[in-house]
């Protein structure tokens, strides 16, 4: 009983709890990267260099008043913002946070499929919440999300597969011990791959450049136009769990996970010192920066263009990827 | 009641599939009468899973997959049938597609 | 116990969803009640060791198709329900009774067929007998089927498994052409 | 132009047709446009502007302000270019009074248009990449903005609004050691310049954005009636500065950059290439200030005689003109006209949108450069 259901519930309750603090301090470092990217200085008036801002955020969020529009279709306007939560944060049930079974809740063996599938559920709470505002932009936002993220994820799947070819396993642990027994992270094996994902993951988070769902200077906001309070800040929280989520999945499959890198190298073998862990929220920070500086840097798509983009560049290369791997694969 | 025997399974499987036929002969919407037909489907993967568990056999398993691939290609297919449709005649009444043309 | 809790509870969601999904009003709704009965229904292959299925339908059920579904229904935003035409409670009751006959019919077979009721265990009856099931449970959590799930569909049934992909190429061809305004 | 937003009649076979109203309130109609787009997916089918939400009428209140206080008003028109508001009204009340403005003032006159056109050109930067989703660019521009608006708060003490010129030359002359603040601007502008092409000119997404949208042949562009930036983008080589040269453009050096394809990103180029000229303006100009008065000889009560006349500068949203009746009498205008690019500019999106999709339009508001007060006016 000890070990089945309250050891998991223990970390489930830590582990959506650091998820969910993480994403409050995840939106203040948004707007500091931005800020210095932009030569502003950011959120500075709240605590010293504007650290309580991720607090007063959400506060502000919480205490505003949740207007549903008249004509809204009532429970599905509720419903939408939850749905795109909840899968977020059921992912990370998969997610490893270090080599012993004490830093995850489990890991199945259907790892990386499950993350894959439990992802693209998110997506319901967009079109729906797009639908059910009754609202035209919102309306042509949750058409642009559902069609996005289907071509995407085809992208993304494809290119999956090809890892899964190099590692032989599903599970997120086993593909980390892949990386730790090769002695060489899959960034290096497969670097269209990591590209491939990426941009996919990009995507899929709906992030600039591919923010068309949001777009907030042509669809006024998008999916979320008609939502406040409470409402809109369960939006903005799954975007960011998302972006964690994204990022973690593109540090087990490509970066080794929690492995400290140069292993082979003694001078650097202090670097293995760091707990395990550690060096894979470090590396997930990484990429969060990377999603970040994106962001402060590149135009948006149009709406073509990114489905040109994925349907006849990523998903030939992913394809081909595949095959180019399976070939290796069999002759070596 | 308490001992869940693959004739639970089936019998829930005859239900949902009971469900779906409902649903195709009593609804006019020809999207909703696609979606009954899903739940035929997946009340057909229960019965095909809760049997490849008992039998121990994979067989079940594979044939699910299939029916989901089957499925994905009606949905492709039906779908595209309606766009097509809606596009000419304004409506997704089932009755006013008995025609077959238009 | 914890297995009939589970059963039991899934049961009744899954048909009351069901009903749902034939009975609400609003098409959009309609496929909100079909993507939570898609997942229950994943949950239910999970509980029958097919966890490899169970994602699969999570991925592609409810995250591919039903978003279809989804699209589309948004697209063809109906002003007027279609049901106004028809005089529904006649097609209801006649529907009703039809699915009702269909329903004894499945019944009755399965209860006639399931006559012994105990699990046969006769292994490879289907030509699987290369890949015995209970090999898995390797696993860290739960029993690993996925490689033999490959296994038996790459070589049994390769020939139908290629058959398929070939259903998919043809429907993803015919999809364009009939969405397709201007060929 | 129709109040109402068009409706699909029942007869008509097109099925997913939907119409949304773009503005008044809306993140990119810059300011208070608003477009009812009919679209098709997300194709524009077609598009009307609807304006006059800040229309305060500004030509009706100037025929009872004296001519002096319209100064004040033109203020009001372009609110992002001020002084060349000013400059177009002082000199075509010059010309009706035939007043001859001392050379001195003439030069700055130029050094202050100039200096507007890069202010103007640098808040068009800024929105129109943060239109199209680049939104750093929008923060860099700003800042070298208020540099420009620095020196005009050192030169007249006002930031926006600067009623900056008199009929008959300026109201000040300027600081010391104003010209090497504005020279030292140049130096630093000439870099940031760079900054900026740097993150847009060669980006593959920016050329996907803005290449190839909005094509407008050059016939076309004169036949709706463009000026400015949109006009030369089409390879047509209309400049007032050139053509009909005012204030101190005879004497300086600068080139007319052309378009040649006619898009949104030969537009883009043309504006970036007018940063440097203009930049090539300010030098010159400042170098060759000439000593001397600020003010003509111009009567305590302004009066011009009888008669008619219209005046038009190149201001940096195209061509600015005014167009004066004054009946001798009394002492203000009996009547008194704009001809404002942006609404004339405005004339073309229309015809530019159409067939682009959602998306492309608020690229295309953002291409032909408006600003809603001078617009409405």
């Amino acid at each position: 009983m000890m070990d089945t259901v309250v050891v998991p519930l223990l970390k489930i309750a830590v582990l959506l709890n650091a998820v969910l603090v993480a994403v409050t301090f995840l939106v203040l470092m948004e707007r500091k990267v931005i800020a210095w990217a932009q030569s502003r200085l950011g959120p500075m008036r709240v605590g010293p260099y504007g650290i309580l801002q991720a607090i007063a955020d959400p506060i502000k969020l919480i205490l505003k008043e949740d207007i549903t529009p008249a004509r809204a279709d009532k429970y599905v306007f509720t419903l939408a913002p939850i749905m795109s939560l909840v899968p977020a944060l059921v992912v990370f049930s998969v997610v490893p946070f270090g080599p012993d079974p004490f830093y995850y809740v489990s890991d199945i063996n259907v790892g990386l499929l499950f993350v894959i599938s439990v992802t693209s559920i998110g997506v319901y709470g967009i079109i729906l919440g797009g639908w059910a505002s009754n609202s035209k932009y919102p309306l042509l936002a949750s058409l642009r999300a559902s069609a996005q993220l289907i071509s995407y994820e085809i992208a993304v799947t494809m290119t999956l597969v090809s890892v899964i070819l190099t590692t032989g396993t599903l599970s997120l642990v086993g593909i980390v011990e892949a990386q730790r027994e090769g002695g060489l992270w899959f960034a290096f094996v497969q670097p269209v791959a990591l590209m491939l994902v990426f941009i996919g993951g990009l995507a899929e988070t709906n992030r600039a450049p591919f923010d068309l769902p949001e777009a907030e200077t042509e669809l006024t906001g998008g999916f979320h136009t008609e939502y406040s309070g409470m409402r809109f800040s369960l939006f903005f929280l799954a975007e960011y769990a998302n972006m964690i989520v994204i990022s973690a999945v593109v540090v087990i499959m490509f970066f080794g996970g929690w492995l400290a890198p140069f292993p082979n190298v003694p001078a650097l073998s202090f670097l293995g010192l760091v707990p395990a862990w550690i060096w894979f929220i470090g590396k997930i920070f990484l990429f969060l920066y990377v999603f970040i500086w994106i962001r402060a840097t590149l135009p948006r798509y149009r709406y073509d263009q990114l489905m040109g983009l994925g349907w006849k560049v990523l998903i030939p290369i992913a394809i081909g990827n595949l095959v180019v791997t399976g070939i290796l694969k069999v002759a070596l | 009641m308490l001992e869940i025997t693959p004739l639970h399974y089936s019998l829930l499987s005859a239900a949902l599939f009971m469900i779906g036929v409902i649903g195709v002969l009593v609804r006019r919407n020809v999207i909703i009468i696609f979606m009954s037909i899903e739940l035929i489907l997946n009340a057909v993967n229960i019965n095909l899973i809760a049997l490849s568990d008992q039998l121990q056999d994979l067989a079940g398993q594979v044939f699910v997959v299939f029916v989901i691939a089957v499925a994905a290609a009606e949905a492709a297919v039906g779908l595209g049938i309606i766009i097509a449709f809606y596009r000419n005649k304004e409506t997704v009444n089932i009755d006013e597609i008995q025609i077959m043309r238009w | 116990m914890a297995e009939a809790i589970v059963f039991w509870t899934l049961a009744v969601l899954i048909l009351g969803l069901g009903i749902m999904v034939i009975s609400a009003r609003s098409a959009v709704h309609s496929v909100l009640f079909l993507v939570v009965n898609f997942l229950l229904v994943a949950v239910l292959y999970v509980m029958l060791n097919a966890e490899f299925v169970a994602v699969i339908q999570v991925l592609v059920y409810a995250g591919g198709i039903v978003v279809l579904y989804l699209f589309v229904v948004m697209l063809v935003s109906l002003k007027k329900a279609p049901e106004r035409y028809a005089d529904p409670r006649r097609v209801a009751w006649t529907g009703t009774l039809l699915a009702g006959a269909v329903l004894l019919e499945v019944v009755a077979i399965v209860v006639a067929s399931s006559g012994g009721g105990e699990p046969a265990a006769t292994e490879g009856a289907l030509g699987a007998a290369d890949t015995p099931f209970a090999e898995c449970g390797a696993g860290p959590l739960v029993s690993c089927n996925t490689e033999q799930l490959g296994w038996v569909l790459y070589t049994s049934y390769l020939i139908p498994f290629e058959v398929a992909s070939m259903l998919l190429l043809v429907a993803m061809i015919g999809a364009i052409v009939l969405a397709k305004r201007h060929l | 132009m129709t109040l109402e937003a068009p409706r699909t009649s029942a007869t008509q076979f097109d099925t997913d047709e939907l119409v949304i109203n773009m503005g008044p309130q809306h993140p990119s109609t810059h300011g208070v446009l608003r477009v009812v787009l009919k679209l098709d997916g997300e194709r524009v089918i077609d598009a009307d502007c609807v304006i006059g939400y800040i229309h305060r009428g500004i030509e009706k209140l100037s025929e009872n302000r004296d001519w002096t206080q319209i100064i004040l008003l033109t203020d009001r028109m372009d609110y992002v270019a001020a002084a060349t508001n000013n400059l177009g009204y002082c000199q075509t009340v010059e010309k009706l009074m035939q007043i001859e403005v001392p050379r001195r003032a003439r030069y700055i006159r130029t050094v202050l248009a100039e200096l507007q056109r890069i202010a103007s050109h640098c808040l068009w930067l800024g929105t129109h990449a943060m239109d199209i989703g680049a939104m750093t660019v929008l923060l860099y521009a700003f800042r070298e903005r208020e540099f420009v608006l620095d020196l005009f708060e050192e030169f007249c003490g006002a930031r926006l609004t600067y009623n900056a010129m008199r009929i008959g030359g300026l109201p000040l002359d300027i600081p010391p050691g104003w010209d090497r603040k504005v020279l030292s601007f140049c130096d630093l502008m000439e870099g940031k310049l760079n900054d900026y092409e740097t993150l847009l000119t060669n980006n593959r997404i920016w050329l996907k954005r803005t290449r190839g949208v909005g094509v407008i042949g050059g016939d076309e562009a004169i036949g709706l009636g463009l000026c400015g930036p949109p006009l030369r983008g089409s390879g047509v080589p209309r400049d007032v500065r050139k053509d009909e040269p005012y204030a101190a453009y005879d004497e300086l050096e600068f080139n007319v950059p052309l378009g040649t394809r006619g898009d949104t990103y030969d537009r883009y180029l043309i504006r970036m290439d007018e940063f440097r000229e203009s930049i090539r303006l300010i030098r010159q100009a400042v170098e060759g200030i000439p000593e001397g008065p600020i003010m003509g000889k111009v009567p305590r009560l302004i009066k011009p005689p009888a008669g008619e006349t219209y005046h038009a500068i190149e201001s940096p949203k195209g061509e600015l003109g005014y167009f004066i009746v004054s009946d001798g009498k009394s002492t203000n205008p009996y009547r008194f006209r704009v001809r404002p690019p942006s609404f004339c500019n405005l004339q073309g999106l229309k015809r530019l949108v159409t067939g682009h999709l959602v998306a492309d339009v608020v690229a295309l508001i953002g291409t032909i450069d408006i600003v809603l007060g001078e617009v409405d006016r």
